[in-house]
């Protein structure tokens, strides 16, 4: 096995891509394949990402499995090295989890679908990328790889949303959601410049990661330097994090998008940017982090209380679902934020979780609308008595996200919690009641929607199909089975979180 | 002496220059563009480059000016009497004597420090010309070829036009 | 001067190329109207040619010729063979659209030739008059091709505003040029460096000078406040030219300003770090104009011209960030010039084949282009996305380097200002592929044949472009995605060039 | 003998009416003409420089002049290659005023 | 003893293999629900005697200095937060506490719960989802047997939030009615708002204690480590939770409507089990509550007291059967945490108890009532006693007992009670305590005259008794609803009394205060009278007092407008808050401020490019603007 250490994180970028490539040639008038070939693919990096999880040594901790391609010489000096730490081996789990979730829900795509799957493979190759890569420049290039697609994957296969007063189109929202995320990151950029100019007139010219992250521990970036520059990094990769008030992309962009979309999109596009805040702003600037925190645990907790109270009144499904993840993402910022091996930890966690949780939400959101063709909240009703599975399903993913114990969220929340309590303690109380403004939006859908007395109008909804009960059950386990035993993961997340600095 | 020659050809110079820009004719303005050039000429006798007062009247008074008076007779139309200045004239100057003005501050605040007057040798001018300068001559006729060219496919008329 | 003819073999490359284009004029006088297609053939396989003479008398030498005037460089060779490939990819993608709606095909050919050779010699041309000559033979060139159109009005419009800024541009460089010959009697690049180098008492009027010089070169690669005229050229000469336009005579004056400002104004230190700030403005304004009044176009090859402002500033940040000891900069310029155009011939490319098809340019027209036409729509949209600066494509490669020697040049506020830039340029990038991609197929195409030009074709739906032009597209984009992921083999080459007219760093 | 700075200074002049008139006139053919006036003014400035300035450090000989000859010969190319297109222009739209020749804006 | 987790996880696993396997089993897998509850109950015994018959000497067993019983403790590692070579780590793990406590609890819950499953098969008979019932009654009992177990208080809260979900979706269980849907969500939201106080006290105690463990948090407590302010408001907090959860006011509103529910649940849930699941939480913490002079107690007596009042005086006018049941166990809710409050320990756990097996009883004797007649208002019943016998001899045992007659458990144990109050709070305190005896041994009066005595009421006739399955368990409910109260006396020799059981640091002797005794008596039976008076032989109108204070009448049969202020409170402030959030969502932050930058940009654009005119001239000029500006700035930069 000791090529696929040598070769796996290289390979789980390539297939992806590759896959996207090779997709370009299959024959158009049969869709078919393009998506058994997308699952195929999807597959394997699934298969690549358990391993890559799975091998992770938590007693050896720090980072493992490194391997490293030149690219550029000097002068400017780039490499492609690849490596993989308690942080990022989670979430890259995740990341093939809700892939292949995607995939397989994006049977039901019928148009172009050759042009879908290989924007939808980009993305994956594109979010695997940033886990993997410890150089500043490839994590860049992957961040934006992962965010390209994604207008067209919303301007051409999504949908509008008509709210009687106004229309959300998904010209819009794709248009809006694509120039936030770029904007986002050219704020990052620019940091990633500053840093690199920071790196030359201190020595050696690098974007490499772990030699920044030498520099930095070394304490030879001043203060000065880090309190300027990591606001670059808080907002712009906050941006994808759906950091207040740069967040309405986020439910707009979700509700747009095909249900494979929002999936990967909301479970796990947004948490590139939690995760480039811990590798790129807490590793390499924490002096900067800690004068900053204050501010991004403040915009967290706003995050999550603004979120529920905007899902509550919301009349769209797909609304809720989309201001639930602003909410619930405002507990992986708030985790980051206290910069607490717990409350961190909890933040990791919280992506996972809500990774599967969201992407979960998304596709049983999703299968409700294609066969009722409308996602009304006031006109949806009784859907249990047709879509028992899928209604189950999804009482499972909104009490995952209320927090109730037994599954994902809780554990993640709670930890968030604890690691928030003992830093900024008000904050933390705010965020507690979030939790239960949570509860508020969550059980108003599954009554308005789920439960309660059916509409004979949807008699002829058919329950979730084959493909969507075996995404959504292994979901629903993974929720279960993290919230149960969540060691396994927690071992691996605690040595990646304990060798943070400033923790 | 060439003090009084200098004021009269400068006269002369920006005078005809003056009634290019300003004249409501056109061809009036070409006659006036005449006298501008060929005064031009003379200020270069005053500097003793003979060669190039020479090529000046030829070219300027004997080619260009010719051309130009062909191409307001083939362009002459009802409207060329009221052909006169656009709406923007009064930026324009403006404009032109802010650049003026910067370009004597240019020339005036420190001025090049000069040694006597001297007449270079055609000899020099034409070894010169075609043994350093050679590339940019023949560029310089590919320039002329090329404009050439480009005039008759231009202006040639052909059969599918209509 | 002996040194005249002993090395007359470095020029073979200027003098095959001059040869070859008398040489296609001079066939296609003679040939018969039907048989005139051999000539972009002939011209293609002659700048293959030249290319291979090229690297093979040049490769390795560094010398200079006529006292200074020309160099023989890496940095020369290096845009020489850029220059001549790009012609031959110009060619093919002109075949067509020329074929169908151009008189005197041969003459074009021999124009584009011809303006290679005027954008070669710019290349390796250290003093101004020759620049100057060289930089007018291409415009030359220019001039005529955009007027090439004589039946479109438009096209002829386009033609006198080119000549005639273009003539009005070239008389304030000119006058640039007797200024700074007045103050320090010297036109080499060497020898104004040496002038600005020991400048204690000159006069004032070599810095007016300098300015003309650079507002002339500024017009060329229509840097704002000089660009006006772009946007009307762009959108009337006919669509190869503009092409043409953005892509080769852009590289070509840059080509010259990296060698004037690398030669003439950086070996002055103390100097050039005062001026870096004049381009870095100019490069701000540039990249800031260009890219906010392209979000108001409806022509694609008016969006095209906007957009190549933009690219502009970018490439005068980097200009701004030239230093003396780091190659960091200009190399960070030729890669980006690479890249822009690889990128902008596919664009162009695409175009040009949608336009044969169907006689449109407007963004509009291009609705459903990717139920039409899929492969040209993915090219438009990798091309776009390319010059929004988006990776796996070379936009994003090009840019980011460009942005780091930037801001190592101590410019990062600049950096800051063109990544905000290439942001506002994403939008109507991605307003033309919204059209492309999520709008419908408009009803006349799917009913059948009204056109603009009202030449009447086959239903569209039947038609596919040439199979030069998809050859052209599969290169380019093959080139794109190449340059956007492994840059390395060319970043060799323009590290070499670099050296070449920076040899302190 | 009259310094060099006086040259300059009518050269200057020259320039800048030239100037005026490219930027003031509305026929396509005066605006030409204004050109010819602009490339003058810079031959009298070489000329006048490469006369004034013999013997400097460094000095090139001839340049002066021999530029000014460039000059000319490109001024008379724009010459003809400008009417040309005028005269296309003239033929297919019956005017050479710059203030109607504005197909193509913003 | 070490087994005891068992208890517990049989359920948890009976849930999900009901859901999975269930269509294809007999009865839809509602026996596998019931057999694990009888396992645990059968456990239940084996824990209990092994108990006994530990030491403090045994392994795993201590007597702890808090509360001065033995306590023994199980621990499993569940998962680690933070590196555990990290000082700022916590390793969180599963562990069983048994203590008496515990052991009560334990008894309490899978007794009943049995009872009520068993008893579901006849009343749930036929439902279309019986499988999803008895999963979710599986996972109920499961978390609910795991709340009382739990040795941290992690567990506990998650236990806490489990039964709350359960209760949930029983509530719901038919959710096609509108009202059983609101309900459930009602019920659901309003004890998660105490439960942010809960969480945020565990979470307080961690901080101060560095564990989530109880023993260490009640260690801290006692001994002083922790400071009087943190540990009175950890308290209050942990109050906070355990109201919501026992329906304290001003939660109590939920409760009522959770009756919404099919009856066993209300028996098992919201009777028996989840409700008391405060006052054990209370009783549980209770080291904590009493440190510092038991400044926090004082809170929940006053707690107590009110809400014991407030809900029994609705009771008396409720009409509605199931109802007037629950606003009963409110009040005694209320009772309890009275007792706590005023340091009865012993007392409050076991009216816990008694009130446990009768209002269960009360609930299983309504619901077989509404299972017969299909009504549910006390209005349209009467005289059932001669349809349906054991159903009416039950309920009145039950009534009887809850009522306060004495030598029934009710009796004693509120007896208990009020011995505790006079000793240790103000006269204002017991005075109102013996007000609400009063109302409560009426208001049961009330509702056993009404439905089964006097005529029977027309169109009843086809009412039946219901079948073995469910009289069986509301048998030997009542068995215990009258007995129960032999455990509380000491009988010398054999059993030291449930106060030698149950204590806190002190073991309590039974005692029986006369006056108090007498008087509970004297009020009880007057009561019973008075409400025969009323209803049987309707001497008096009940009418009387409506007539004599209609405000109050009508404060009172309103409930106080408790929910229509709380719904004005949802509709006009949290709705409108959350509607104006997200217009400002839209309006001012995505149209203003998302939209407005860019819409400017594009407006600048379109404003910008009318620079390019068309006319050349104004190309010239713009050249010449710049190349002045160029010079001027080239010049500037140069000297």
């Amino acid at each position: 096995m000791s090529s696929l250490e040598q070769t796996a994180l290289f390979l789980i970028i390539m297939v992806p891509l590759l896959g996207a490539v090779l997709t370009m040639f299959l024959p158009k008038d049969r869709p078919g394949d393009a998506w058994y070939f997308a699952i195929g693919v999807s597959v394997v990096c699934l298969l690549l990402s358990l391993y890559i999880f799975v091998s992770y040594d938590y007693g050896a901790g720090g980072f493992q499995l490194a391997r490293s391609f030149q690219w550029l010489e000097a002068p400017i000096n780039i490499d492609l090295s690849l490596a993989v730490d308690g942080i990022s081996a989670p979430l890259i789990l995740l990341n093939g989890l809700v892939l292949l979730g995607a995939v397989l829900i994006s049977q039901t795509i019928r148009t172009r679908t050759r042009d879908f799957f290989v924007l939808l493979q980009a993305l994956g190759a594109g979010v695997f990328g940033v886990f993997v890569v410890r150089d500043l420049f490839f994590l860049f290039f992957f961040y934006e790889l992962a965010v390209l697609p994604m207008y067209l994957l919303i301007g051409v296969w999504g949908s509008s949303t008509d709210f009687g007063s106004f229309l959300r189109t998904k010209e819009y929202s794709a248009m809006k959601l694509f120039l936030y995320l770029i904007a986002g990151s050219i704020l990052v950029w620019i940091g990633i410049l500053a840093l690199y100019v920071k790196s030359a007139t201190l020595g050696t010219p690098t974007f490499s990661l772990e030699d920044l992250g030498n520099l930095a521990a070394s304490g030879s970036i001043s203060e000065e330097f880090q309190t300027w520059v990591f606001p670059l990094f808080m907002v712009g990769f906050g941006v994808l994090a759906g950091l207040w008030p740069f967040h309405t992309w986020s439910p707009d962009g979700h509700v747009a998008a095909p249900t494979g979309v929002s999936m990967l999109h909301a479970g796990v596009l947004m948490k590139l940017g939690a995760y480039g805040i811990i590798r790129v702003g807490m590793v390499l600037l924490p002096e900067g982090a800690e004068n900053w925190m204050p501010l991004l645990i403040t915009l967290g907790t706003v995050n999550v209380l603004y979120g529920a109270v905007s899902a509550m009144s919301q009349t769209d499904l797909k609304y809720v679902v989309g201001y639930s993840s602003v909410s619930h993402m405002g507990y992986v910022l708030m985790g980051i934020a206290t910069l607490d091996p717990i409350g961190v930890g909890g933040a990791v966690l919280q992506m996972f979780s809500h990774g599967i949780m969201t992407a979960l939400m998304f596709l049983l959101v999703g299968a409700v609308y294609d066969r009722a063709h409308i996602r009304d909240i006031y006109v949806l009703n009784g859907l249990f008595g047709r879509m028992r599975v899928n209604s189950f399903f999804f009482a499972i993913a909104g009490l995952a996200s209320l927090g109730l114990p037994g599954l994902s969220g809780f554990i993640a929340e709670f930890m968030v919690f604890t690691g928030a309590f003992r830093t900024y303690l008000p904050l933390a109380i705010l965020a507690v009641v979030g939790a239960a403004l949570t509860a508020v939006y969550i059980l108003r859908l599954l009554a308005r929607t789920f439960l309660g007395e059916m509409d004979p109008r949807w008699e002829h909804l058919t329950d979730a199909s084959p493909v969507e009960k075996a995404v959504g059950g292994v979901f629903v386990v993974i929720l279960i089975g993290v919230g149960v035993w969540p060691e396994p993961m927690m071992r691996v997340i605690n040595v990646g979180v304990a060798s943070l600095p400033g923790i | 002496m060439s003090w009084f020659l200098f004021i009269l050809l400068s006269f002369l110079t920006l005078g005809g220059g003056l009634g290019v820009v300003l004249t409501r004719n056109v061809v009036h303005a070409a006659l006036f563009l005449l006298v501008s050039l060929v005064a031009v000429a003379g200020l270069y006798l005053i500097l003793l480059a003979e060669f190039l007062a020479l090529v000046q009247v030829l070219i300027y008074g004997g080619a260009i000016i010719i051309v130009l008076l062909f191409a307001i007779m083939l362009t002459r139309s009802a409207d060329y009497p009221r052909i006169s200045d656009n709406r923007q004239w009064p930026l324009a100057g403006i404009a032109a004597l802010g650049l003026l003005g910067v370009l004597s501050a240019a020339f005036l605040t420190r001025p090049v420090e000069e040694t006597q007057l001297h007449s270079p040798a055609f000899a020099g001018l034409g070894n010169s010309l075609f043994t350093r300068w050679a590339i940019p001559f023949e560029v310089a006729s590919l320039v002329l070829l090329v404009a050439l060219i480009g005039a008759i496919i231009i202006a040639r008329s052909n059969e599918e036009e209509r | 001067m002996p040194e005249l003819t002993q090395n007359i073999g470095l020029l073979s490359p200027e003098f095959a190329l001059a040869g070859l284009a008398l040489g296609i004029l001079a066939i296609d006088l003679f040939l018969p109207d039907g048989k005139k297609q051999v000539t972009p053939w002939l011209s293609a396989a002659g700048l293959a040619g030249i290319i291979a003479l090229s690297l093979y008398m040049l490769w390795g030498r560094q010398e200079t010729l006529y006292g200074g005037l020309l160099a023989v460089d890496a940095f020369s060779l290096f845009f020489k063979v850029f220059f001549l490939g790009l012609g031959i990819l110009i060619i093919f993608t002109s075949m067509e659209y020329v074929d169908r709606r151009l008189d005197n095909p041969g003459e074009f050919y021999g124009l584009l030739l011809l303006s290679i050779l005027g954008m070669n010699v710019m290349a390796q041309s250290r003093e101004l008059l020759t620049a100057y000559i060289a930089l007018e033979l291409l415009s030359f060139c220019l001039y005529v091709m955009a007027a090439y159109a004589k039946g479109e009005p438009k096209s002829n419009e386009a033609g006198l505003k080119y000549i005639l800024i273009g003539a009005f541009s070239s008389a304030i460089l000119l006058y640039g040029v007797s200024m700074i010959y007045s103050s320090v009697g010297v036109t080499r690049f060497a020898d104004i460096s040496l002038a600005l180098g020991s400048a204690g008492d000159v006069s004032p009027a070599l810095w007016a000078g300098l300015a003309l010089l650079v507002v002339g070169l500024g017009f060329k690669v229509s840097a704002v406040p000089f660009h006006m005229w772009a946007p009307d050229v762009y959108e009337g000469a006919p669509l190869p030219v503009t092409a043409y336009l953005a892509i080769g005579s852009k590289a070509a004056a840059f080509a010259l300003i990296l060698r004037l400002v690398a030669e003439g104004f950086v070996p002055a230190e103390d100097l050039w770090s005062q001026w870096q700030i004049i381009f870095a403005v100019l490069a701000a304004v540039t990249m800031l104009v260009g890219n906010l009044v392209a979000l108001a176009q409806t022509n694609l090859k008016r969006l095209m011209a906007y957009s190549s402002i933009g690219h502009v500033g970018f490439l005068l940040a980097g200009i701004a960030a030239l230093a003396p000891s780091s190659v960091l900069a200009s190399n960070g310029v030729m890669l980006y010039l690479v890249g822009y155009s690889i990128t902008n011939l596919l664009v162009f490319a695409a175009i040009i084949a949608f336009f044969n098809l169907t006689g449109r340019e407007e963004i509009v027209d291009l609705a459903g282009l990717a139920d039409r036409q899929p492969f040209l729509a993915a090219c438009i949209a990798i091309g776009f996305f390319s010059l929004g600066g988006l990776p796996i494509f070379a936009g994003f490669a090009i840019k980011f380097y460009l942005f780091v020697a930037v801001a190592t040049g101590g410019f990062l506020w600049l950096a800051g200002l063109a990544i905000f830039a290439s942001l506002i340029s994403i939008y109507y990038y991605l307003k033309v592929i919204r059209q492309m991609y999520i709008e419908p197929v408009p009803e006349y195409v799917a009913a059948g044949s009204e056109r603009e030009d009202g030449i009447v074709y086959e239903p569209e739906q039947n038609l596919s472009p040439s199979f030069l032009m998809l050859g052209v597209l599969a290169i380019s984009m093959l080139a794109v995605v190449l340059a956007g992921v492994y840059p390395a083999p060319l970043l060799d080459l323009i590290e070499a060039a670099s050296q070449a007219i920076l040899p302190g760093a | 003998m009259v310094p060099l700075a006086y040259f300059q200074l009518v050269s200057a002049g020259l320039f800048a009416i030239g100037l005026y008139g490219v930027l003031a006139r509305r026929s396509a053919v005066l605006i030409v003409m204004s050109i010819e006036l602009m490339l003058n003014a810079v031959n009298i400035n070489l000329i006048a420089a490469s006369s004034h300035l013999e013997g400097l450090a460094n000095f090139a000989q001839f340049d002066g002049q021999i530029i000014a000859i460039f000059v000319i010969t490109v001024a008379a190319a724009e010459v003809g290659l400008g009417l040309a297109i005028i005269l296309r222009i003239h033929r297919n739209r019956s005017t050479v005023n710059v203030d109607e020749i504005d197909l193509m804006k913003w | 003893m070490e087994w005891a987790w068992l208890i517990p996880v049989l359920s948890f696993i009976a849930a999900p293999l009901i859901v999975i396997l269930g269509p294809k089993l007999p009865g839809k897998g509602s026996f596998l629900a019931i057999l694990a509850i009888a396992a645990g109950f059968v456990i239940f015994w084996a824990v209990l005697s092994g108990f006994l018959g530990a030491s403090p000497d045994s392994s795993h067993c201590e007597t702890s200095a808090d509360t001065g019983s033995l306590v023994c403790d199980y621990q499993q590692e569940w998962f680690h937060a933070g590196l555990a070579s990290l000082d700022q780590s916590v390793t969180l793990t599963w562990g069983t506490l048994i203590d008496p406590l515990t052991l009560a609890m334990l008894g309490l819950v899978t007794f009943v719960a049995l009872m009520v499953q068993v008893y579901s098969l006849g009343y749930m008979k036929g439902d279309p989802r019986l499988g999803w019932y008895y999963a979710v009654h599986a996972m109920f009992a499961g978390s609910m047997l795991t709340l009382v177990l739990a040795d941290n208080f992690l567990l506990l809260y998650m236990a806490w939030e489990l039964v709350g979900i359960c209760s949930y979706l029983l509530i719901g269980f038919w959710h096609e009615r509108p009202a059983a849907k609101e309900a459930a969500k009602k019920a659901f939201i309003v004890t998660r708002i105490g439960d942010v106080g809960l969480l945020v006290g565990i979470l307080l105690l961690w901080s101060e204690v560095g564990s989530f463990s109880m023993s260490e948090a009640f260690n801290a407590a006692t001994t002083g480590a922790m400071s009087e302010g943190v540990t009175t408001t950890a308290a209050l907090l942990l109050l906070l939770g355990a109201m919501g959860k026992s329906a304290q006011f001003p939660f109590h509103v939920w409760l009522p409507d959770a009756m919404e529910g099919p009856t066993p649940v209300s028996a098992l849930i919201h009777a028996a089990t989840m409700v008391v699941a405060g006052v054990y939480l209370v009783a549980r913490a209770f080291p904590i509550f009493q440190a510092y002079d038991g400044d926090a107690l004082l809170v929940v007596a006053v707690v107590g007291l009110v809400t014991a009042l407030m809900s029994a005086s609705i009771a008396l006018v409720s009409v509605d059967l199931k109802r007037i049941l629950a606003y009963s166990t409110i009040s005694h809710l209320g009772l309890m945490m009275l007792s706590l409050g005023a340091f009865g320990y012993t007392a409050a756990i076991f009216h816990l108890l008694a009130h446990g097996f009768a209002k269960a009883l009360l609930f299983l004797g309504a619901g077989s009532v509404m299972h017969s007649t299909e009504a549910q208002d006390i209005r349209q019943m009467g005289g059932l006693i001669k349809v349906m016998p054991i159903t009416a001899i039950v309920f009145s045992v039950g009534a009887l007992s809850l009522g306060g007659i004495p030598l029934l458990a009710g009796f004693w144990s509120k007896d208990e009670i009020l011995n505790a109050v006079s000793q240790n709070r103000n006269p204002v305190f017991i005075a109102t305590a013996f007000v609400v005896a009063f109302m409560s041994a009426f208001y049961m009066a009330r509702a056993m005259f009404v439905v089964f005595f006097g005529q029977l009421r027309q169109g009843l006739d086809h009412a039946h008794e219901s079948p073995w399955l469910m009289t069986a368990p509301m048998m030997m409910l009542a068995v215990l609803a009258a007995g129960f109260g032999l455990i509380n006396f000491n009988w010398p020799g054999a059993f030291p009394g449930f106060g030698g059981l149950i204590y806190f640091h002190e073991a309590e002797d039974f005692h029986f205060n006369l006056w108090i005794g007498v008087l509970s008596t004297v009020l009880a039976l007057g009561a019973f009278w008075l409400a025969s008076l009323c209803y049987l032989r309707e001497r008096i109108s009940p009418d009387i007092l409506r007539q004599k204070a209609p405000w109050l009448a009508v404060v009172v049969e309103n409930k106080y407008y408790f929910d229509e202020v709380y719904q004005w409170a949802v509709d006009r402030l949290v709705l409108t808050v959350s509607g104006f959030v997200a217009l400002f969502d839209r309006a001012v932050v995505n149209d203003v401020g998302v939209n407005g930058p860019a819409d400017t940009v594009r407006r600048v654009g379109f404003v910008l490019r009318l620079h390019v005119t068309g006319h050349l001239y104004s190309y010239a000029l713009a050249m010449v603007l710049g190349t002045v500006g160029l010079a001027v700035l080239w010049w500037l930069r140069s000297v």
